[in-house]
């Protein structure tokens, strides 16, 4: 196994873009190499030991055995874990946006918690925050069909608006609470919320959304039977019926 | 007398205003309503660049303020460069050319009006029209979320409710006109039916329609947002029936809760209504381009607000690169605010973020940006002392009328002053190095 | 709460510093009962309160509205209890949002002393 | 400027593979000159690439990218010291469209379809596309006043108009578009067939295009009617396109070319009768070609991928949204027209998808005279048009085209007959098909050829056309025509290697046709009307001014005055 720390500097006012930050790029490389690799602040592109210091062991190693540990304050720094394919992010604190995104496999974990855009279109691998997750986590770009297609996403505290919009496959648990619209326009991925939501499963066509507190249901949501999972009731619904939608939507009854 | 000016004050964009000039200044102003009207007569101006010299604006040579805003945008790691709504796409073009040069982040007004309307139509495309198209032939009106009658006065006698074309003879007699608001405002006033809707449940509201509207009706609740099914039912049956009709929709959608994808349920929506009949959608733009800049925009950098252009190459992501993102999380170190007053348009907490960097503004008139801005440089008035290009809210462009002159160089001349003012300041900071 | 345009904002939106613009826009509209049952009578200020900041306005009955909602003309006194939060999509939340309604004798803070407290501050 | 030693496809001047030297002075081919020598020998030179049909500015192409920051982030190219940033892969941004075709070596594209009422936009944005020459064809084929002067036969009339609409648009030549179709969209309808009558107007599709074609032969057009037929896209319609091209047959030309010349023939080589028993009718169609003279087409190739289709025939692109469920966007134009834009992916296990891909090729490779087709993708529609290199490869090599064959649905086989072409085009018919032939079908005489007095637009290949064998080394080829080893606009070099060298603004082509004066102030009468009862801006504010044109080109058209170019 190979491990690295990468330590913030100071904390950054203008948010820095480091998606080199990511096992599949430092595994080849040796310290001093990662040292030199390049990140953007603003419009200053800037060798990664003018803001961080990296320490651990030398490389280089396989994108497998690679262990990166980011301590300090990475709440402003975006990208990070971009595009990995294996081996280990560990965030000890909150991250940026954009982390995990285009994930395809490795493990990505936060302590802290994480903005927008987390793990966005992810493909495979795993994502846990134990802190809460801003917007949009799991979703897809900007006027894409597709977020996220595969891989599992936890989230101990709550999630922001769009959680899993237009998801395509995978699975993302919150513990905590979802902004509006968690969901919206899945295709065949499964949310499990812990908490409560508004208005999930907007347009929905496939796919499963389980709501364990309270959510308000749209009004193109068909309401079906109850069901018992784990003991514990839901109102099951289907939809959404506005395109014809074969979603399922489980929201627990009388549960507090 | 000018004859069939063009009026740069709303999305309306009316070309047909006469214009009285004697002696260089307007006397009289025919067919403008009062918004384009107190425009086009003029009233209080920035009369002279300003430069804050120990805290207080002091009168600056143009080129003095150019010099020191390019010194200003050059030492930023991250200027924003905002505005653009107010003034012509010639400007913008060169505005866009700034932010290339000085590696910054260009957004729009849209950013707080429309900005959710654009991320909609990235969802669903925008089933629309000309204005001439819906006054030659709408039976059928919806302003959902919008007040044109204290938006924008002429829209109703121009394009819509009471206009007369080739298949509406009748004008508002022959047509009907539904109103969907929070309030009732002067335009529902006017309407056949005024539909109450309680606030933040327009994506509701929506969906029910959209069920009603393709004979699903069996699964919509009784009481959708606070309106009864059976009224709702009489909604659907409405647009149905519509040999062509059209929305037009306003911030009471953009900026209630649900925001863009208020829009693209009610995008669902219209392009559902064209399986039974014709019926199109187009947002209530504000500021008279707005339309433009998005426009110029998207043909320059593929996106049509909000581009980040800091690594080089055109990035764009409302919530991360728009404008009141940027300033909520102070991500941006130097603000260029042209043909806009973000300080009073914006949050509070978001508009205190600007009095911590340096701001250059670019107006032809104080406002509370003005308090704060470190450099300001007075401008002509596009469409009244400039000529240059405008979008309708449609997307037709005009060109707008230089009506009289003014000592003041046009928002295109000030950025082509700073583009130069920061090549030639990059390349003294060269030969230093060298 | 809700924000929104006018006729009278619009026509006083590029002359900000007008007295004109201050009639139009730091004024608060309520439905007539609660005018009537906040006791407040023409040219009486309300004071409006949230969690993101509070402001006074003149009172202004309005038949248009429901009860418990309030309009104000967007422009600088209403964003002053709007918040920054952008909800990942650029835009404020400039419509919707919570607040507190009292009558108030304080006085209307013009645009000047409304922005007062928001100099320009020491950036290098 | 000398261009050395290249192997020089030059058909419009007869010149075959010739080894030979080119002289460029002040932007033209001249016979001799002296300067800068570019080292050409032994490789493929042909005159710069004419694209005549494509979507590359104005609305449409704008709301396309508006609705897809999905496709803007595909291509996306950072500023250079030469270059403004790019981005984009089916609708790139206008620096993109100039620096992408500049690449292949193409030096002209012509924009398909403007309506007047927008035609200031589309010159906007054709303005800020860099270094190739542009022009934009004039939407005609759904007016209310070209169907009210077609209505009252007033022919003398409808050439006023078409010569006014033109200079309104500053337009180069006449585009109609699923004639009548664009009206009757405006209550929602279409027209069915060329003799369906178009709803409250008392014409039809057959007697608006015979209209439009007459008024064109009358003035004198360098270009001839340009035509998108109606019933494009459907299963079937190879017989309207049949019917549409007879019924032009017998009009007289009044310049050496075409009269009509059929956009992207593709979409209309279907028989069958629904989805289901879809199947190309290429061969048909090849044949009327090959029997009739009054006729050219453009290909329209689809492939397969991401694509963005974009047209005025709008009822079309509401039936390609609610096909595939994608995004719709629609715009009608008061009084002219109506569009549509929808993005598009095209499968190769799809056969509809893999039917339409072989359709393209059948055209091209079934007509006899490579002088009658054109390779395009009708940009974005069929394809971005940076795949051009794949057209020309699959043309050039049968091996290319069975390897792609075995890829697809296991039905096409069945449903087309392009196994079983054996012809493999050459060097000479891809340089017509692509340089020559545009430019004579649009009248653009300083273009597509290298003879003394034409435009300085040279393309070198990385490639020896003696010895390439292009039917099998097809990959080599792709990538040689992918980015041109030198790309010559106007004289300046502008393209090495694929890397932008310099980037000087393109000219804009429009046509002035002159009519009599009685016949425009008939006219106006007309238009004023309108203008004051319909339109929903003034007459005065309606032409593109010249500030659109900074670099504009005209040529001279009409009944009194011979056909002549100015500066």
């Amino acid at each position: 196994m190979r491990s690295i720390t990468i330590a913030a500097k100071n904390a950054f006012r203008i948010s820095v873009e480091a998606e080199n930050i990511s096992p599949d790029k430092l595994a080849p490389l040796t310290i001093e190499q990662i040292g030199s690799l390049f990140v953007w602040q603003g419009n200053r592109q800037k060798k990664l030991s003018d803001l961080f210091v990296v320490e651990g062991d030398d490389g280089p190693a396989t994108v497998e055995e690679m262990t990166i540990r980011l301590v300090g304050d990475f709440s402003q720094v975006k990208r990070i874990g971009e595009g990995m394919t294996a081996g280990v992010v560990e965030v000890q604190g909150s991250v940026g946006m954009h982390a995990g995104n285009n994930m395809l496999g490795g493990l990505l974990s936060i302590s802290g918690s994480a903005d927008d855009w987390l793990a966005r279109e992810m493909r495979g691998g795993k994502v846990v925050v134990m802190g809460n997750a801003g917007n949009y986590l799991g979703a897809g770009y900007r006027g894409e069909k597709c977020g996220m297609r595969g891989g599992e996403i936890e989230v101990r505290g709550s999630a922001g608006a769009y959680l899993g919009e237009h998801l395509c496959g995978g699975s993302i648990r919150i513990l905590g609470d979802a902004g509006d619209f968690a969901g919206a326009v899945n295709q065949g991925g499964t949310i499990f919320i812990g908490g409560s939501t508004y208005l999930p499963g907007a347009e929905m066509s496939k796919g499963t959304i389980t709501v364990k507190r309270e959510a308000k249901v749209l009004p193109s949501f068909l309401k079906t039977e109850i069901v018992q999972i784990d003991g514990l009731a839901f109102q099951k619904y289907a939809g959404d019926n506005v395109d014809n939608g074969k979603g399922e939507l489980l929201v627990g009854v009388g549960s507090s | 007398m000018i004859k069939d000016a063009v009026c740069s004050f709303c999305g309306c964009l009316c070309d047909d205003i006469n214009v009285e000039v004697e002696g260089g200044m307007v006397k009289r102003v025919r067919h403008a309503c009062r918004l384009g009207s107190s425009k086009i007569m003029g009233h209080g101006r920035i009369e002279s660049p300003m430069i804050r010299k120990e805290g207080k604006l002091a009168a600056a040579s143009f080129q003095e303020a150019y010099d020191r805003a390019a010194q200003i945008l050059l030492a930023a790691a991250k200027p924003l460069l905002y505005g653009w709504a107010s003034t012509s796409c010639e400007a913008a073009k060169k505005g866009i050319l700034l932010a290339e040069e000085v590696g910054g982040v260009l957004d729009s007004t849209a950013t707080v009006c429309h900005g959710p309307s654009v991320i909609g139509i990235e969802e669903k495309g925008l089933p629309g029209a000309t204005l001439g198209q819906v006054k030659n032939r709408a039976d059928t009106i919806v302003f959902w979320g919008c007040n044109p009658a204290e938006a924008h006065p002429r829209h109703s006698l121009r394009y819509s409710s009471n206009s007369c074309g080739r298949f509406t003879p009748q004008g508002r007699e022959g047509r009907k006109i539904i109103v969907v608001d929070v309030r009732e405002t002067r335009t529902a006033k006017n309407a056949d039916k005024f539909v109450r809707i309680a606030p933040g449940s327009d994506y509701e509201v929506i969906s029910a329609l959209r069920m009603l509207v393709a004979g699903k009706g069996d699964v919509v609740p009784e009481d959708v947002g606070g309106v009864s099914k059976a009224d709702l039912a009489d909604i659907a049956a409405t647009l149905k029936a519509a040999r062509f009709g059209a929305v037009f929709f306003g911030l009471g959608i953009t900026h209630s809760r649900g925001r863009y994808k208020n829009i693209d349920n009610a995008l669902s929506l219209v392009a559902e209504l064209n399986s039974h009949t014709k019926f199109v959608i187009m947002p209530m733009r504000g500021h008279y381009n707005v339309g433009g800049i998005g426009q110029v925009l998207a043909w320059s950098s593929g996106y049509p607000m909000s581009v980040d252009f800091t690594r080089g190459g055109p990035y764009f992501n409302p919530g991360e690169t728009a404008a009141c993102d940027l300033l909520a999380r102070r991500d941006v170190d130097a603000a260029l605010i042209i043909a806009a007053d973000a300080v009073s348009n914006f949050p509070r907490a978001t508009a205190e973020a600007l009095a911590d960097i340096p701001v250059i503004q670019i107006d032809p008139y104080e406002n509370p940006t003005t308090q704060l801005s470190e450099v300001v440089i007075p401008c002509a008035v596009v469409g009244v002392e400039a000529e240059g290009t405008a979008y309708r809210m449609d997307g037709l462009a005009l060109r707008l009328r230089k009506l009289v002159d003014s000592i003041l160089p046009s928002d295109e001349e000030i950025l082509v002053g700073i583009l130069e003012s920061v090549h030639k300041q990059r390349l003294l900071r060269a030969n230093e190095e060298a | 709460m809700i924000s929104g345009r006018t006729l009278a904002q619009g026509a006083g939106c590029e002359s900000k510093m007008s007295p004109e613009f201050f009639k139009a826009a730091a004024v608060c509209h309520l439905s007539e009962k609660d005018f009537k049952s906040l006791e407040l009578s023409e040219g009486k200020n309300v004071l409006l309160k949230n969690e993101f900041g509070q402001v006074v306005l003149t009172a202004k009955a309005d038949a248009g509205l429901p009860d418990s909602m309030v309009f104000i003309p967007m422009g600088p006194w209403a964003n002053v209890i709007v918040g920054k939060e952008t909800g990942g999509c650029g835009t404020p939340h400039f419509k919707g949002l919570e607040v507190e309604v009292a009558a108030t004798n304080s006085p209307v803070l013009n645009i000047r002393e409304l922005f007062s407290g928001m100099g320009v501050s020491g950036y290098v | 400027m000398i261009v050395k030693g290249g192997i020089v496809y030059d058909p419009a001047n007869g010149l075959y593979g010739e080894e030979m030297d080119l002289f460029i002075d002040q932007g033209r081919m001249v016979e001799q000159a002296k300067g800068e020598e570019i080292d050409a020998r032994g490789l493929l030179v042909m005159p710069g690439g004419v694209d005549a049909h494509s979507h590359i500015a104005g609305k449409k192409v704008n709301t396309g990218r508006i609705m897809r920051p999905d496709d803007a982030r595909q291509g996306t190219e950072p500023r250079t010291a030469v270059c403004r940033p790019s981005t984009g892969y089916t609708v790139p941004n206008c620096y993109a469209m100039g620096y992408r075709y500049a690449r292949m070596g193409y030096t002209t594209a012509f924009e398909a379809a403007t309506p007047i009422l927008e035609a200031r936009h589309t010159h906007e944005e054709l303005e800020e596309i860099p270094i190739i020459d542009k022009g934009a064809l004039t939407l005609f084929g759904s007016n209310w006043q070209v169907m009210e002067c077609v209505r009252d036969k007033d022919l003398s009339k409808l050439a006023a108009y078409v010569a006014w609409g033109l200079r309104a648009a500053r337009g180069y030549g006449v585009k109609i578009v699923n004639p009548g179709g664009g009206e009757a969209w405006g209550f929602g309808a279409n027209v069915k067939g060329i003799n369906d009558p178009v709803p409250n107007f008392d014409v039809t599709p057959a007697e608006i295009i015979m209209g439009l074609a007459q008024a064109n032969e009358m003035l004198n057009l360098p270009h001839s009617i340009h035509l998108h037929f109606n019933n494009v896209g459907k299963p079937g319609n190879y017989t309207t396109a049949l019917e549409t091209l007879d019924l032009l047959k017998d009009i007289k030309p009044s310049r050496m070319r075409q009269i009509v010349h059929v956009a992207h023939m593709q979409f209309s080589a279907y028989g069958g009768t629904s989805w289901r028993d879809f199947e190309s009718k290429a061969p048909v169609i090849a044949d009327y070609f090959n029997c009739h003279n009054h006729a050219t087409m453009d290909m329209g190739q689809l492939l397969f991928g991401s694509a963005t289709t974009m047209t005025a025939d709008a009822p079309l692109e509401y039936g390609n949204a609610r096909l595939t469920h994608n995004k719709w966007s629609n715009h009608d134009i008061e009084l002219e027209e109506s569009s549509g834009v929808v993005p598009m992916v095209y499968f190769r296990k799809m056969l509809v998808n893999a039917v339409q891909w072989a359709v393209g090729l059948e055209l091209a490779l079934l007509v006899k005279d490579p002088w009658k087709v054109l390779m395009t993708t009708d940009h974005p529609n069929g394809s971005p048009f940076v795949n051009y290199p794949e057209v020309v490869t699959l043309l050039m090599s049968k091996s290319k085209r069975d390897a792609e064959m075995a890829t697809l649905h296991e039905q096409v086989p069945k449903r087309t007959v392009l196994g079983g072409i054996e012809r493999e085009l050459d060097w000479t018919d891809i340089a017509i098909m692509t340089r020559a032939a545009p430019a004579r079908i649009l009248g653009l005489e300083d273009k597509g050829h290298l003879g003394p007095g034409a435009d300085g637009d040279v393309s070198i290949y990385n490639l020896r056309p003696e010895e390439v064998d292009t039917s099998q080394d097809h990959a080599l080829v792709k990538k040689a025509l992918a980015n041109a080893k030198y790309t010559i606009k106007g004289g300046v070099l502008v393209s090495k290697e694929g890397r932008i060298l310099a980037a000087p603004p393109g000219r804009t082509f429009w046509v002035d046709a002159a009519v009599p004066q009685a016949d425009t102030d008939r006219l106006m009468i007309d238009l004023e009307e309108k203008f004051a009862k319909y339109y929903s801006i003034q007459i005065a504010n309606y032409a593109v001014q010249d500030a659109y044109l900074p670099h504009a080109k005209v040529i001279r058209a009409g009944l009194p005055v011979p056909l002549q170019e100015v500066a």
